[in-house]
């Protein structure tokens, strides 16, 4: 593709400017004029520029490093030891050395995020040309890329101006990725704040890869009425040839899609997705379906449904092809970063590759024209359908208790499994006949087949879960609201200031990937609890779809149940990964919309604004990805706390307020310039919790923010002790640190309140008009 | 496999745990310290719990407990138990400035149990690399029933049964 | 800077075009016409480009897989066990995650050459203007960067042309970054494609990094002349004020020369560097000096003799303003790469910072204007070094003694030592008085300092080294010849037909870090045995001091005694690392000036033609980091063969050929089309060697090529029939596959060498035009 | 540490060495071998060759050693030392479809000493991961006196003069 885009754009060139020989060109960034608001301070900004920003943020929430690992191997002078304050042959030493390290994990997501919007932008300008308009929302929203601008001061109005701002992500994510390198930082506050850095970074790349996405294939503009499409393992027609999309990048999937529409075979073909692919397809075609979250890949190919498997990048079994050639299922690899060790079929003749597909002479093949992936698959679906045996590999009832009498109880699986599980013990009981156990370890599964590379026996340990469990995933049906993409600036004129003011208790976001604990249905839970206390929910990604995979008693999802508009109670699935930009968008224009701050390359006083007025929390349960880590972390340079399960400690340090610390927790009043303690709020920037229970009291704490009205502090208050009780049975212990005023207290909890804050001590103290900016003093 | 991870993968360094081969390690390890504190995590059961609270009362040693079993605590009309969810006692025993749950200092002796796996393998990496006293470093023990090699000492990988016995001769020896 | 940056662009635009509102302008690539050449066929190649080309090699030089750790701990899926066939819970083996973590270290090595090279244009640019022509060679070179204009098909004339080129670069850079994030590219081969392209793209960086400096500073322009300059530890005066400067990107470095010159203070402050900003401070003023490379930086730090410590990026300990700290220098840090934890003082008062720094309020500074570090360092050097005491902190004869007393013989520091030196065997020794045994320590040792952190006893172990050799240390004076960057076309005009025909035996390039298994002086001794027999010896980077600092029996150092001439016998100071493409540049030109091959988007087919008749070999004994790997890379996918010292093998794979697989050894002659066996040449493509024997014998086979004449075979036949008899005492065992004619046989050993061929029953063969490319039969 | 990586941060994952405790295990692991091959590297002195040509003529075993070592074997009369280098060998024993130094297939048992520690270390670590020998994978022996994690069996560290105890008792065992 790179060479077709170059001479595309040498085409353009030629055709428009004239010819040119010798000629010199100044390229340099276009920062396009936007007369009712002035350019800040920052714009573009380079790795130290908002240093500043980032050492007040890590002064007050102060990294806990977890080592994964006592060593460091990332150069030949190592392995170094580097236990208990042992440096390397570099000079390193751990705290630098595991900070390095979430860099390192940061760039890798954050070029993941990049070079899929630019691989997107580049496809979307050479099929609907450059001067295709950036609509994200019509006319209801004003700023379509508020993260952009906010960082750099542009506000981008077409695909190819989107161009530019890729250069800059491009050129800082190198500069970051160089400071991973032996021998240069060495302060792990510093490796932090190129950790936000790169964190900033990837949001742009993000917004611009969904932006890019929306305005070129009209998916839903910021819809709260985005349309339902079905989710789940049992949604696919088997009778029909079924094509199954893996990946991020969704162009070949449209493709595929628009290839049926164009040969007139809509309808007689089903597409469906797992991960990102799949909410971004169901947003072009709500025809399409889900699968489900990543976990759901290897028990849905083993099924033998899909008849094709296209994937495009991100998050794909790296062997997924070895399980293709399993079930006889073509493989079509779609991108020149997921080769797979595929023969490059691109400028072969579309029925050469149909043919040697259909006839099984190869399993699969590299085709990185996305057109082609689309008439290809559809063709070999159609004409493979026929003929394949739909049945899978997994195992019949008998030929589980079967394989069942031959585990040894080595425990080899159940040391391999990430979650622990009672694989022996539910074996054991199978052999004897009893697949309950075995069915019971289904939702707790994330599908990862460690087990089975552990087993000595070469037990297809996941294969038999599902064959247990064939009954209940066969019967997953659910609704989901496709991806509605941004937030209106209605919806946030009509919420930015219950927000800000605290009444709207929060914006919960439920994100990233499926590495769950104990299952997706915890998230549902998690959802439905802040739904139902009238929070803002908000979710992305694997979550989103977890979300929906639960039904209530009347069997209606909570995307059923709950209105799609950002709103008190609103349950609202943004889309896919990319699709983040619209959460940390919301928060941006509220400051933007509510209390008229300008973005333009403002980005500290917004962050500040976030971080001290506007109460949203992010979660991400099962993140598990480089991918997820740099999400957060152009959360946390915003000033949005997030919470991760317990495997997200494995990203080796949490970011930690400590709330008995009195000094940490003083702001200016931009009023008088004062300097005011206003409790330990938000008390965390990143937070692992271990139960769901520990992470749902958790983001009812988070929430809270130094300019909460009494009003707002109140409610907040309410949910939170409410929760508190719930699950810990008694009052928080730091509740005084919470509460400002009498006024504070929730009505309902007076007298037990006031009770426990004389036994504190408590007095009454100052709500001001919080800042940790100096130069936003204005008495 | 005694004295292997528990989690296969798990592998930490060059410094591992001492195995816990008897329980008059523990109990004389207890004996000597002058502040020791008991951590009990969001996995602790019943029996956990119960135990730990024997612990606790054997040698008036105070308790920080993730949130989620202070209900259990409390059942248990136990008062000694503190709330702090796994990674804000991890950072706080790492601080050497910590002024403790009483307001006297840090601790020089932190047991652990009742924690999923790989939580406490990451709190104790953690401790073990960060948590500076003096010259040395905090002594940390793993009381549950699978080997942990960033403590300072560790039971091995446990049967249900074995480590019971473990746990009741540790509360033997500290005279209960 | 960034920000800086972006206003100059903005201004300039603004002047010479207008002022823009609502401007909308297509920013693609502007590819300049060459009259006289047509564009090939990979103008800037993206990741899959190449592939075709990359898998040719990787089927005949196949990756041995040696991993450092059985795990993979790169998501929070992890930690994943890989052992013997199993796969992590993304789907990945083993071999899939070593070439993976191939790929992640050539991206950071590739990162930091780019961002480097950003930078430095960045400035450089702001300095002297987008117009600033690229200039590396006066008229003595035609094609200034013969590896950008190979790979992409410009050909840059301006700094400001650099720019669009680097655009190229990053965006490339971060698609292959992107491919090692979980779920994406799973098959080993397609990661050592990606490894290949990532090296290549790093040539292009280190390219446009070296020609933006000579060509605005003016560093010798391809300059055989090249003055000398002192390099060694004794080489300073110790009774002026001594400014240390560490790293590799030179414009602080600069600025301080400048501001000595401008103050008419030059010559009264001594200016000495570590690592490639010495070279590159000496290529800018040959009155700079050499301390020598990486592994100099501790001892010479302790020595006491550095006033003020100015770090800039790369290759810096990272811990080094600690050891600052313990001589009393102040420390000033000079990137944003590497900021050290220290106060931003760029807006200050250079005044203020004089002040602190001087008086020891501020034990050091961050100051990201090249030009405010180049008066603080002369200023604070000036008025600190009257009061410093000069004596550091090496301990005295006596205080080695008690020291060694301490020893307890735990063997702790033994055992954290990379090459595993008998400290506690020196140590006890010592600790009799005898210090001998420390002192021999001193060549092997590398400074890393890992002893003293092992030590439980706290024992300062690599000062006791330092000090016991002390007077060798301090005796450390050579003569070096500063980087004269560039070959000449006249060079390559005379040499380019001895090179390809064998008559020159081969082109030897040392490179490299300094992570020697014992001691620098063993590359001396590869340089002066290959330079002796008529080889041409080229030698960038901290090799290229190392091979300076050893002296014949007249006291002449390898610079003086051989020219410094693109010739048989000369021995060439190409300059720093991003030099290194200077070499490939010689290797291309050959193709271009010799044999009038198109270079523009010609990738291919010039790889292929150095793979076949340029007989040149790289040689990084001590090569150490990412960035090495990636210039390593660099040289594979171009043909170019690369050896490194035993501790290379820690980059977890080589790329081998086998000798005795006839059929991995075919190529097409261009003149019939026939398939023809030419033997394994060259046998490998990534090498490491044990010891210093194996690496020459195997430097002496890997210059064999398959276009050799017989009188060039004969020649290279000699050298290595020479060399491998009097380091293994016999014929090499595979002789015959070298043989292709009688005329190849070198006429002094005709009789022992016809003896063993009949032996193996050899038989005279043809020797072809060779290519492995189809396209390229002309018959 | 007899059982530890002698360089201390070359800790290699889950599945590590056996211990060899006993010079009659190697002894055995010999005798049981169809195709054993002892690889001698750039390391070995005099006393290794003088050893590694014992070995070898005890069984009747072939030698593939370090070019750099050639000449000490041709010195001692010794034909049966096949020149390869650290890496070149241990690509051939690693693919399963070698034809070995006769041409006769590849080896079943190796053995290494005269290395480097982190030479063999990563020779051995490329053979355990890669080197697939049917549903198994090759034995390999470390003989070098340090540990080296990597192998199926190593002796332990050991100081010069145990180690020429060690394999003065395996030449013992295998009868000379
Ligand atoms: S950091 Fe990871 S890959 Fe490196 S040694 Fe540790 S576990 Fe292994
Ligand atoms: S980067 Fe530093 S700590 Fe890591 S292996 Fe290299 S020298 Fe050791
Ligand atoms: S596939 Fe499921 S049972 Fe098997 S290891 Fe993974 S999570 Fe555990
Ligand atoms: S690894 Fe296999 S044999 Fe061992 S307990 Fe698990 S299922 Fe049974
Ligand atoms: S949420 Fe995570 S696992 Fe799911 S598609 Fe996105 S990155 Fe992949
Ligand atoms: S990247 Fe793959 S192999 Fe590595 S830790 Fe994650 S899941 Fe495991
Ligand atoms: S400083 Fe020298 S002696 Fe010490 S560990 Fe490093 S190389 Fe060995
Ligand atoms: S680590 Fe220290 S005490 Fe131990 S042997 Fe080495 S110098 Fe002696």
């Amino acid at each position: 593709m790179g060479v077709k885009g170059v001479k595309v754009k040498l085409d353009e060139l030629e055709t428009a400017i004239g010819r040119f020989k010798g000629l010199e060109i100044s390229i340099g960034r276009v920062v396009e004029e936007i007369p009712e608001e002035p350019i800040g301070p920052t714009p573009f900004p380079s790795i130290a520029d908002l240093r500043d920003w980032d050492l007040k943020l890590l002064r007050r929430y102060r990294p806990f490093y977890m080592p994964f690992c006592d060593l460091c191997c990332l150069c030949t002078f190592g392995k170094c030891d580097l236990t208990q304050g042992k440096r390397g042959a570099c000079g390193l030493d751990m705290a630098a050395q595991q900070s390095r390290i979430v860099l390192l994990a940061c760039c890798i997501g954050a070029a993941t995020h990049i070079g899929h919007a630019r691989h997107l932008v580049e496809h979307l300008i050479e099929k609907y040309g450059r001067e295709t308009p950036i609509n994200i929302g019509e006319d209801a929203v004003e700023i379509d890329m508020p993260v952009t601008t906010l960082v750099t001061g542009v506000k981008p109005k077409t695909l190819g101006d989107l161009e530019m701002v890729l250069d800059y992500c491009e050129e800082q994510l190198t500069h970051l990725l160089s400071c991973c390198h032996t021998g240069m930082e060495g302060n792990n506050l510093d490796f932090e704040s190129k950790v936000f850095h790169a964190g900033m970074i990837d949001q742009i790349g993000m917004e611009i890869a969904d932006a890019a996405q929306i305005s070129a294939y009209g998916f839903p503009r910021a819809d709260p009425e985005a349309p339902f499409t079905e989710i789940g393992w049992g949604v696919v027609d088997t009778s029909k040839p079924v094509i199954l999309v893996i990946g991020h990048n969704v162009p070949p999937a449209v493709e595929i899609v628009n290839y049926l529409i164009d040969h007139q075979l809509y309808g007689q073909v089903e597409v469906a997705g797992i991960c990102c692919t799949a909410h971004d397809i169901t947003r072009y075609n709500a025809g399409a379906k889900i699968i489900g979250p990543i976990s759901w890949q290897l028990r849905f190919v083993r099924s033998g449904i899909p008849d094709v498997i296209v994937v495009d990048e991100q998050c794909i079994r790296t062997n997924l092809i070895t399980e293709a050639m399993k079930i006889g299922a073509p493989f079509i690899a779609a991108s020149e970063k997921c080769c797979h060790g595929l023969p490059d079929r691109t400028h072969d003749d579309p029925d050469a590759i149909v043919e040697d597909l259909v006839s099984g002479k190869a399993p699969g093949a590299l085709i990185l024209d996305p057109d082609k992936v689309g008439e290809v698959a559809v063709r070999v679906a159609m004409e493979i359908a026929p003929k394949r045996r739909k049945s899978g590999i997994l195992p019949s009832r008998e030929e589980v208790v079967e394989w069942a009498k031959r585990c040894r109880r080595c425990l080899e699986c159940r040391r391999a499994c990430p979650n622990d599980l009672p694989i022996p013990e539910a074996l054991e009981k199978a052999a004897k006949g009893d697949l309950s156990a075995l069915e019971a370890l289904y939702e707790d599964c994330i599908g990862c087949v460690r087990c089975e590379s552990a087993c000595p026996q070469g037990i297809p340990i996941h294969s038999l879960i599902a064959s247990a469990a064939r009954e209940r995933m066969a019967s997953e049906r659910f609704k989901i609201r496709v991806g509605r993409g941004a937030v209106q600036d209605v919806e946030i004129r009509r919420v930015g200031g219950p927000i800000v003011l605290g009444e709207i208790p929060g914006v919960v976001a439920l994100v990233g990937c499926a590495n769950y604990p104990r299952g997706g249905i915890e998230v549902a839970e998690i959802a439905e609890e802040f739904a139902r206390r009238n929070y803002i929910v908000v979710a992305t990604g694997c979550a989103a779809m977890s979300m929906a995979m639960v039904k209530d008693e009347e069997g209606q999802t909570i995307y059923e149940k709950y209105p799609g508009v950002f709103d008190a109670g609103g349950v609202l699935n943004i889309g896919s990964c990319v699709s983040n930009p619209h959460i940390a968008g919301a928060a941006i224009k509220i400051a933007r919309i509510f209390a008229k701050r300008n973005l333009r390359a403002n980005y500290e006083e917004i962050a500040d604004y976030i971080l001290n007025r506007v109460g949203a929390v992010g979660v991400a349960w099962g993140a598990m990805s480089q991918k997820a880590a740099s999400i957060a972390s152009g959360f946390w340079r915003l000033g949005v706390p997030v919470i991760v399960g317990p495997h997200g400690m494995k990203y080796r340090r949490m970011l930690l307020g400590r709330r008995e610390r009195e000094e940490d927790w003083y702001v200016y009043d931009a009023r008088t310039g004062d300097r005011v303690y206003v409790g330990p709020a938000p008390e965390h920037l990143f937070y692992a919790a271990e139960t769901k229970e520990e992470a749902m009291v958790m983001i009812a704490k988070l929430v809270m923010r130094p300019s909460d009205t009494t009003k707002g502090r109140a409610i907040k208050l309410t949910h939170w002790i409410d929760l508190h009780k719930r699950f810990y049975g008694r009052l928080p212990d730091d509740l005084h640190l919470y509460v400002r005023r009498k006024a504070d207290i929730p009505i309902t909890m007076r007298d037990e309140i006031m009770k426990f804050l004389e036994e504190k001590g408590w007095q009454e103290r100052p709500i001001p008009d919080p800042t940790l900016l100096k130069r936003l003093i204005r008495g | 496999m005694r004295g292997e991870s528990w989690q296969t993968a798990e592998i930490p360094g060059p410094k591992k745990a001492h195995v816990i081969t008897d329980p008059r390690i523990v109990a004389s390890l207890i004996k000597r310290s002058s502040r020791p504190i008991l951590v009990v995590g969001g996995e602790a059961d019943e029996a956990v719990v119960n135990y730990a609270i024997e612990l606790s009362k054997a040698v008036g040693m105070p308790i920080a407990a993730t949130p989620s079993t202070l209900k259990a605590f409390a059942e248990r009309g136990f008062k000694d138990a503190h709330p702090f969810s796994a990674v804000e006692i991890g950072e706080r025993l790492r601080d050497p400035d910590w002024e403790g749950l009483d307001g006297s200092g840090q601790y020089d002796l932190a047991l652990f149990m009742g924690f999923k796996y790989y939580v406490s393998w990451l709190i104790l990496s953690g401790l073990k690399h960060f948590a500076k006293r003096g010259e040395g470093y905090l002594t940390t023990v793993s009381l549950d029933p699978y080997y942990q090699p960033h403590a300072s000492w560790s039971l091995p990988n446990l049967t249900r049964e074995r480590w019971e016995e473990n746990i009741k001769g540790l509360l033997h020896h500290l005279g209960r």
